[in-house]
């Protein structure tokens, strides 16, 4: 990726979003990752209850739902974090019944977190390159004795390095670089932790509510940044978002849980006129 | 207005990812080795090199170690006693038992072998956190000083279980006065700092912070929790037993495992707390504290008693000392719980806006 | 490098010339104590009989007109601290005359650094055993006995109770040991008198500081064995008695080497303790003795004492004080060679322990009757005499309770030459040849 | 097999004065989240104290009734340890909110060393007697069934009677009292306690002078046991491995894990000890919860902990 392209035809799309899900729906690929009859619990606590969904390539996937609804759960067994007690994954044709953190990192899935996980004690900088390190090859040794003059060690840092410098631009947070994480405000954080996802050049990005606590222009920047990256390459998208009205406008299909089961499966529009969904986000029953 | 880093532009990755970016950091770290090396030899006397400096530079050694482990990994450890011992014993037996053995090949070993025992116990590591581990890893310290007590072998029978080595030498250089053992240590040191330094800004490095600041958000980015944490075992358990066996073999001369005993560890967590948990430059700041202090504290003791005209019995500066000793480590908890490392770059961020407060 | 020793050299020059300018007429002693820490109880009044001597030494006008000056240096018990103690009263006031470190962990790692230092070394009771050897141990003075004259004077007794050495003969002795070198040091003679004997040996170790032996004395009460050897320090051996006590195991059957018989160890015990024996090395608890009611007079009467009055005489004191009178008489055999009147540097001062010759009517002179029996030293005995005796406490006070024994030579002789040669093969060492004995 | 009842009794008396110990640290961990390791120099420090005021009052006060002297020993030292507890929280912990665990176990190793050095400062570094009427001689049960029959060390036996009395009232005393209520509030959740209006900061001193008290005994048993010098202070280093076997926020962990290593390294140092060269005791209670621990990391009785992201 380069700094320029975070301009240019995406701004048109931020501008138009209404042109935007026409325009990418024809891009959408056959399945890549496919959850089937997902059950999770917490000793007695049903977190999820036989969910199944599936993601197609190249669109953004949103999954909705009211708090406690097990959209977090969801994307921790997608990812490895929690074991469900039922059901399957498969991504790319490949099935598991439990997902490894490792795999699913080298399988190219990446994540944000809802409730920042960033490595507080770390720099931005380095933040990011730890996204790269599933990439670096060399062994301690050559890091032990890493130099300026003669070490893959080096070479492989500033070759990586680069790449994280593009990300920074792209997220137009080159001023923080060497400022520890902790210092800065939430939405810059927010950006940092997509950042250490950009990094790992994922093809499938799972965000968990990437948007939570922030105000209106930090919202429109971070949309922006999420449909530039799907543009750009195509990279798929799990979202997780409370926010309805920036779901709708950005996602191509949306999952809707309740109380850990799903009650809505479709396009924005469909799910809109879904009762249940309506009725679980108004309270009323029927 | 000398501290200043405006006008040094990076024009490569590779010149922004150095070790001091700042050239007057440069110049000052070359100043202070070439003060330690040449400056010091001629400053110090005997007992500054046997009592001062000599410990000062095997514990900071060790230190560094466990701060790889405790500052960098976040796994608290209080068998670093035991980690030494492995180390100082195993370099004894390599010693002694394969003639034609160097001296520094022997150290070497010795914190290859602490480096396995410490993975061995690294193990629990996997499942257990924080204070819990804290307490498991005592094990390793008990053990280790049990074993090297019974098992004759370890002692090379010798009748009583103490042991000794003499006749050090590194490549034909022979080692018996206190400044040439002084150069040695200050060498191992400055050498085992570069390489720990280089770990700590590589990946490994990266890898070890991210499972000690969050190890959840670690795994999910294809960090193995098992490789960081082993490794991280490994490579501190290695200095701190390469440390170990310079304290047998250049400082003590002649040992038993009392010198390693669970006393030993928790001075060395003093050490890094005090110097700054996560900080090489902290490990050496917090082992000069911890050494220096004492040995101050009980000569001056008795000479400012004798200011005021009453003698001091030893009894009551051995107490004092230790009142001391503990207020002033609760003081420093208190004032900066992040070690003198954190004032020192504090210090630094003043410098460089001095005289301009923003 | 040259630069650098040359400085080296420069900064030695330096501090030899401050060394002589501090040539007064005063002869160094540094005393390594622990006054604080797990063995405190039996540390201080070491020390305090260590240092009123010293003070009595110059209350008699100094040795022939010398004064004696001194520094403590807190050790912990500690090796590294000890090691530290030494480095830094090594060089003071003109250099040190002698060190009796009091720990046999410290007498290790000292060992090694004395020779290059030219200081000597009095372990008196206690260091390691093969430094008997004066051959090769040229510093270290294991003056009044080592450990293994320790067990075997111990088993002689054992065996004169019982009627002769054939009566031990399947006799079961348990060995209850503090687990450090200090502890280990009698086994191989023990094991070797087993050899001997045909007696059942059981080694039981006890971890430090010793606060916990119950596991160490239900085995005793399994074992139910005839005797009871005792080689502990500080808390240990009174836990050790505590335990004899609940566990009902007959205390006159306990025999504790000369460090496990003295007041702190059976003070707080008191009845309990009733008929535990102890080797005394040497003395006992001396308090009607000459040099006790000197110290009393021309220190305590003078408000100098080092310690509580009541303290003088006991055990552990009279062990100081006679460690102490050691390091003088050493000097003062060494200005008989070298100069009367002169401070004696450490090498002198050496050849002063190495020639030791305290016959009794120089003891008496110095107020050791009855307390001490002749010793003299050579190059081959650096120990100078095994004399030791049985003590037992009656509830009250330690009392004398078997004549004088010497440890078997025949027996230990070879043990020390094959340990000593073993140390000087690991350290490359020659041994000194008669001539270097001379000198 | 009288041999072995023996032994498993001897254990079980050893684990109850562990437990003893142990319960100090547990009830500190509990209410401030705090890492005492300053529990044995408090041992140490109330069992001096206990010691020298009951020498020292009849000298001063001209009596000598010895139960007297005990009496008044004992309240003496009480108050001093209540003394201690606030020092500790107003110079120490009050200053140290909300700092990592390890800050706060530091903070505790540094009161250590303080609390040593003073200790031997005021009352003298000797070995002191504490006379309280404890038994000293053995006790035979069934010696019927078995030749030589079954030994009790009485002493311990009153030690264990007198831990078991103490546990019971301290479960009492934070089931029913308002007091005990607040404390484990606090335990839960602190802001959450702060927020409903109960004060922190006296909670703290509460906590830390109920662990006084509980060193105290401890010193007591443990002094009138071995005599008082500096090595009661490292006794607690045997309560650690029971404090984690237990699991350190579990009052009955602290017990049952005390009853369990006692036993645990008294069997194995008297019949597997004997045969590997002995002194296996002062390891076998770490390899032992190191092991447990691999199983249940939180602990026999702890709680549990789950990662949230």
């Amino acid at each position: 990726m380069s700094a320029d392209t975070a301009v240019g035809p995406t701004a048109a799309a931020a501008a138009d979003p209404a042109a935007v899900p026409g325009a990418r729906r024809r891009r959408q690929g056959e399945v890549v990752l496919e959850v089937s009859n997902i059950s999770l619990r917490f000793g007695g606590v049903k977190a999820l209850t036989d969910i199944s969904f599936d993601v197609r390539e190249h669109e953004v996937r949103a999954i909705i739902g009211p708090n406690g609804a097990g959209k977090s759960s969801m994307l921790n067994c997608i990812n490895g974090v929690y074991t469900p007690q039922e059901g399957r994954i498969t991504f790319r044709g490949r099935t598991f019944d439990h997902m490894n953190s490792r795999e699913v990192a080298e399988m190219g899935v990446a994540r944000t977190f809802q409730n920042l996980a960033l490595f507080k004690g770390m720099s931005v900088l380095d933040n990011i390159m730890s996204g790269r390190n599933l990439k670096m090859r060399t062994n301690i040794l050559q890091q032990a004795f890493r130099n300026p003059w003669w070490s893959g060690a080096e070479r492989e840092e500033s070759e990586h390095r680069e790449v994280v410098e593009r990300i920074i631009d792209f997220l137009e947070i080159q001023a923080y670089r060497k400022t520890p994480v902790g210092r800065l405000p939430y939405g810059l954080q927010k950006r940092v932790d997509l950042g250490r996802a950009l990094a790992m050049e994922p093809q499938v990005l799972l965000l968990d509510e990437p948007m939570a606590g922030m105000n209106v222009e930090e919202k429109q920047d971070m949309s922006r940044f999420i449909l530039d990256v799907n543009d750009e390459y195509g990279t798929t998208i799990v979202l997780i978002e409370h926010d309805m009205g920036v779901v709708m406008d950005i996602s191509d299909r949306v999952v809707v849980l309740d109380y850990g089961r799903k009650i809505g499966d479709g396009t924005p529009d469909e799910v809109r006129a879904n009762p249940d969904v309506i009725s679980a986000y108004l309270g009323t029953s029927h | 207005m000398l501290y200043r880093e405006n006008g040094q532009f990076k024009t490569s990755y590779t010149s922004d990812l150095q070790v001091f970016p700042i050239a007057q950091d440069r110049i000052g770290i070359a100043l202070l080795l070439a003060f330690a090396v040449f400056a010091v030899p001629l400053l110090a006397d005997e007992y500054m090199f046997r009592a001062i400096l000599i410990p000062f530079l095997i514990l900071a050694l060790a230190a560094l170690g466990l701060n790889i482990l405790v500052g960098y990994c976040g796994q608290i450890s209080l068998g670093t006693g035991a980690f030494m011992a492995v180390g100082a014993y195993a370099a004894y037996n390599l010693f002694v038992r394969i003639d034609g053995m160097p001296m520094l090949l022997a150290i070497l070993l010795g914190g290859a072998f602490s480096a396995a025992v410490g993975v061995l116990f690294g193990i629990p590591s996997l499942r257990i956190k924080g204070l819990y581990l804290a307490v498991a890893t005592l094990a390793a310290q008990f053990f280790c000083d049990w074993a090297f007590l019974r098992i004759k072998w370890f002692t090379n029978d010798s009748a009583s279980g103490s042991v000794s080595v003499s006749g050090l030498s590194l490549l034909g250089w022979k080692i018996d006065t206190p400044h040439e053992k002084y150069l040695l240590c200050l060498g191992i040191a400055i050498v085992f700092a570069m390489l720990a330094k280089n770990l700590v800004r590589s990946h490994i490095g990266r890898e070890w912070m991210a499972i000690r600041d969050m190890d959840v958000a670690a795994a999910v980015i294809g960090i193995r929790p098992v490789y960081a944490k082993l490794t991280a075992f490994a490579v501190s358990s290695f200095i701190v037993g390469v440390a170990g066996a310079l304290w047998g073999f250049v400082h003590l001369g002649a040992w038993e495992p009392a010198a390693f005993s669970i006393d030993r560890s928790f001075q060395l967590l003093f050490m890094i707390i005090i110097g700054g948990l996560g900080s090489i430059m902290g490990s050496f700041f917090g082992a000069a504290f911890i050494v220096v202090l004492p040995i101050f504290l009980n000569q001056a003791l008795p000479a400012l008693g004798a200011l005021v005209g009453v003698t001091i019995s030893t009894a009551a500066v051995a107490h004092t000392e230790f009142m001391i000793f503990g207020a002033l480590i609760v003081f420093f908890l208190i004032v900066e719980p992040h070690g003198l490392a954190r004032l020192w770059s504090i210090g630094k961020e003043k410098l460089r806006l001095w005289p301009f407060p923003h | 490098m040259k630069l650098t020793t040359l400085a080296f050299g420069a900064a030695l020059a330096v501090s030899a010339v401050s060394a002589a300018w501090a040539q007064a007429k005063e002869q160094f002693f540094p005393v390594l104590v622990y006054r604080t820490g797990a063995y405190a109880p039996n540390g201080v009044p070491f020390a305090n009989g260590y240092v009123d001597y010293l003070k009595l030494t110059n209350a008699r006008g100094g040795i022939n007109g010398v004064k004696v000056i001194w520094e403590e240096c807190e050790t912990g018990y500690a090796t590294d601290r000890g090691v530290e103690c030494y480095e830094r009263l090594k060089g003071k006031n003109g250099g040190a005359t002698v060190f009796q470190p009091l720990s046999t962990g410290i007498t290790f790692a000292l060992t090694e650094k004395a020779p290059a230092d030219k200081i000597p070394l009095i372990t008196a009771g206690y260091g390691r055993s093969e430094s008997t050897d004066g051959m090769v141990f040229k510093w270290n003075f294991p003056l009044t006995g080592t450990y293994w004259d320790a067990a075997d004077i111990i088993l002689q007794h054992l065996a004169k109770k019982e009627g002769g050495w054939d009566k031990l003969r399947g006799k079961k002795i348990a060995h209850i040991f503090h687990d450090s070198p200090y502890g280990k040091e009698p086994i191989p003679l023990l094991q070797e008198r087993q050899k001997m004997h045909g007696f059942e040996l059981t080694l039981i170790p006890v971890t430090h500081p010793g606060v916990e032996q119950k596991a160490a004395w239900l085995q005793v009460r399994q074992l139910r064995p005839d005797y009871v050897l005792l080689w502990g320090w500080g808390v240990m051996n009174s836990t050790a008695l505590k335990e004899a006590v609940a566990t009902g195991f007959p205390r006159d059957k306990m025999y504790g080497v000369w460090w496990a018989g003295a007041e702190p160890d059976v003070k707080d015990v008191g009845d309990g303790a009733r008929g535990y024996n102890a080797l005394a090395l040497q003395h006992g608890a001396e308090p009607n003795s000459a040099i006790v009611k000197e110290v009393l007079a021309k220190v305590h009467d003078k408000g100098q004492g080092t310690g509580p009055r009541d303290e003088v005489g006991q055990v552990l004191y009279m062990r100081g004080l006679t460690a102490a009178m050691l390091a003088v008489e050493g000097v003062k055999r060494a200005q008989e060679r070298f100069g009367k009147g002169k401070v004696m540097t450490g090498e002198q001062a050496r050849w002063g322990y190495e020639n030791l010759a305290l016959d009794q009517k120089k003891l008496d002179a110095l107020g050791f009757s009855g307390v001490m029996r002749p010793i003299s030293t050579s190059c081959a005995d650096h120990r100078g005499a095994t004399w030791a005796r049985m003590h037992t406490w009656d509830g009250k006070k330690w009392n004398f309770t078997s004549d004088w024994y010497q440890s078997d030579e025949a027996l230990i002789k070879p043990m020390i030459r094959a340990a000593a040669d073993k140390y000087a093969a690991e350290k490359k060492i020659e041994r000194r040849t008669p001539a270097d004995c001379q000198s | 097999m009288g041999f072995f009842l023996e032994t498993v009794i001897g254990g079980l008396m050893a684990g109850m004065l562990y437990s003893l110990i142990a319960l100090g640290f547990v009830l500190i961990f509990k209410a401030s989240g705090v890492f005492n390791f300053a529990q044995g120099a408090m041992v140490l420090f109330a069992a001096l104290a206990m010691a020298r005021f009951s020498e020292w009052f009849p000298e001063l006060l001209k009596f000598d009734s010895k139960v007297l002297a005990n009496v008044m020993a004992f309240v003496a030292a009480m108050a001093l340890m209540v003394a201690v507890a606030w020092l500790i929280e107003r110079l120490v912990l009050g200053k140290l909110v909300n700092q990592e665990g390890i800050t706060l176990l530091m903070a505790t190793l540094g009161i250590t060393y303080f609390l040593d050095g003073f200790g031997q400062t005021v009352f003298g570094s000797d070995i002191y007697k504490i006379d309280v009427g404890l038994p000293k001689d053995p006790l035979f049960l069934l010696e019927g069934t078995f030749q030589g029959g079954v030994l009790v060390n009485k002493e311990d036996l009153y030690a264990a009677v007198i831990a078991a009395a103490l546990v019971i009232l301290l479960s009492l005393f934070f089931q029913y009292t308002s007091t005990g209520r607040a404390l484990r509030a606090v335990a839960d959740d602190h802001q959450a306690a702060q927020s409903i209006g109960i004060p922190l900061d006296r909670i703290w001193v509460i906590v830390w002078s109920v662990a006084g008290f509980v060193a105290l005994v401890a010193g007591i048993i443990w002094g009138s046991k071995l005599g008082v010098q500096f090595s009661l202070a490292l006794v607690a280093l045997k309560a650690l491995p029971v404090v984690i076997l237990g699991g350190l926020t579990s009052v009955p962990g602290a017990i049952i894990g005390g009853l369990i290593i006692g036993v645990g390294e008294k069997l194995a140092e008297v019949y597997i000890g004997s045969k590997i060269g002995g002194g296996i005791e002062i390891w076998f209670g770490y390899v032992l919860v190191l092991f447990v621990l691999l199983v249940r990391p939180q602990g026999l009785f702890g709680e549990k902990i789950i990662d949230r992201v």
